[in-house]
């Protein structure tokens, strides 16, 4: 399964394992990996907790996986995306694309995750010592998606 | 119609989801949101700014002038914040 | 050590955890991996042999990490490559970039990669029924690393 | 002065190290190939064509108006072809 929501970490070296596995026509696998990220304020982050909408999120993501296949020469793709309480410094998503050559899989690995920070259905609630509140979209996001669309 | 929310749309309304029968009149997204407003403090809350919610038509993303029908799953949601 | 050449196949999974173990702002790791791919050519490949220059490859590698530090704001950067004799499918480089943001870590690591094929001392000899030829160096990546200069 | 040679430089000059000392009329890179040149038919081949071979002077790249000196490391190579 290229596209995979669950609440459970993911083991990173076996997922990009399996990207080239049973193949020798791939030369590149490129990959992201997001994180909790202590918070930039002064108030500690506590958890960011994950949810999602099941069923539309894993056929968004599959709608950015297919778009990416028609853009790139691609031999695989890989979206995996936790969901539930996380502590920070825990993986929140793992995505990859393997290619023979790297410009592919580069470009493709960025698209995917341009495209799923902006469109697929994830929202962020973020708990400090002083409460909750849910996390507001970055315009930069937005952008980030957006430079994609005039190809 | 089964209306499901999310994330601070879910915590306005104070409902993750229900199921309602619109009147004749809401023929379209726009339509609905219109009405949903009247539907309590909760939802008036969540939808007082409708350019701050996201509606997903059949798990498809939807504009306003997008048509409803009573058999469809509509959701409401704040723009998504994932990765 | 950022900066690896060595003989042995590495654990990608161990090695970019490394890149975010004890501290939680890291929010963004990007990698890429380089395989020894099949030739696309009508003669299978047999194997690929990479020469070095102990001493300066591991120079030029650390004069890249250094650069990447300077241009973008990073918590850690890995670069490990094999040399010595490999088969299709295996694994040559490991190229990563750690970040608060993804778009440090993305540009980062695209930049580390093209850097690298452009200035690392590394030679590939490839190995076929018919014989053994050193490969030639490609226009492409001359290109892919001077679209770096002009920043 | 300590010689390097990689790849096919090295292949084809049958050597991957050698020690010499060149004419005090050897003063820089673009020089140090004219003479290489003259030392045998495997440097005469390597170097037919100087624009296909790079050269490193004390592990860093370096022009053909480089200035070479007696104790210099200097390496041969072709273009890179790692990652």
């Amino acid at each position: 399964m290229a596209v995979r929501v669950q609440s459970e970490d993911f083991d990173v070296g076996a997922e990009l394992a399996r990207l080239s596995a049973g193949t020798h026509a791939v030369g590149a696998v490129a990959s992201f990996i997001g994180l909790v990220r202590e918070s930039p304020g002064d108030v500690p982050l506590r958890a960011l907790t994950l949810e999602h909408y099941p069923g539309m999120t894993e056929r968004q993501l599959g709608a950015i996986e297919a778009e990416a296949r028609r853009r790139w020469p691609l031999e695989a793709v890989l979206i995996v995306h936790r969901v539930g309480r996380l502590q920070p410094g825990e993986r929140i998503v793992l995505v990859a694309a393997a290619s023979r050559h790297r410009n592919a899989a580069f470009d493709a690995c960025r698209f995917l995750v341009d495209r799923l920070k902006a469109r697929a259905p994830f929202w962020k609630l973020e708990e400090t010592a002083t409460g909750s509140r849910w996390l507001e979209a970055g315009a930069d996001d937005q952008r980030a998606a957006a430079r994609w669309d005039g190809d | 119609m089964k209306l499901l929310y999310f994330a601070w749309v879910r915590t306005a309304i104070g409902l993750a989801e229900e199921r309602l029968t619109p009147p004749p009149g809401v023929r379209d997204v726009a339509g609905l949101l219109e009405w949903l407003k009247t539907r309590g403090p909760g939802h008036a809350a969540a939808l007082a700014e409708p350019a701050a919610v996201r509606v997903a038509v059949n798990q498809d993303y939807a504009r306003p002038d997008q048509p409803v029908a009573p058999g469809d799953e509509v959701a409401l949601f704040p723009p998504v914040t994932g990765g």
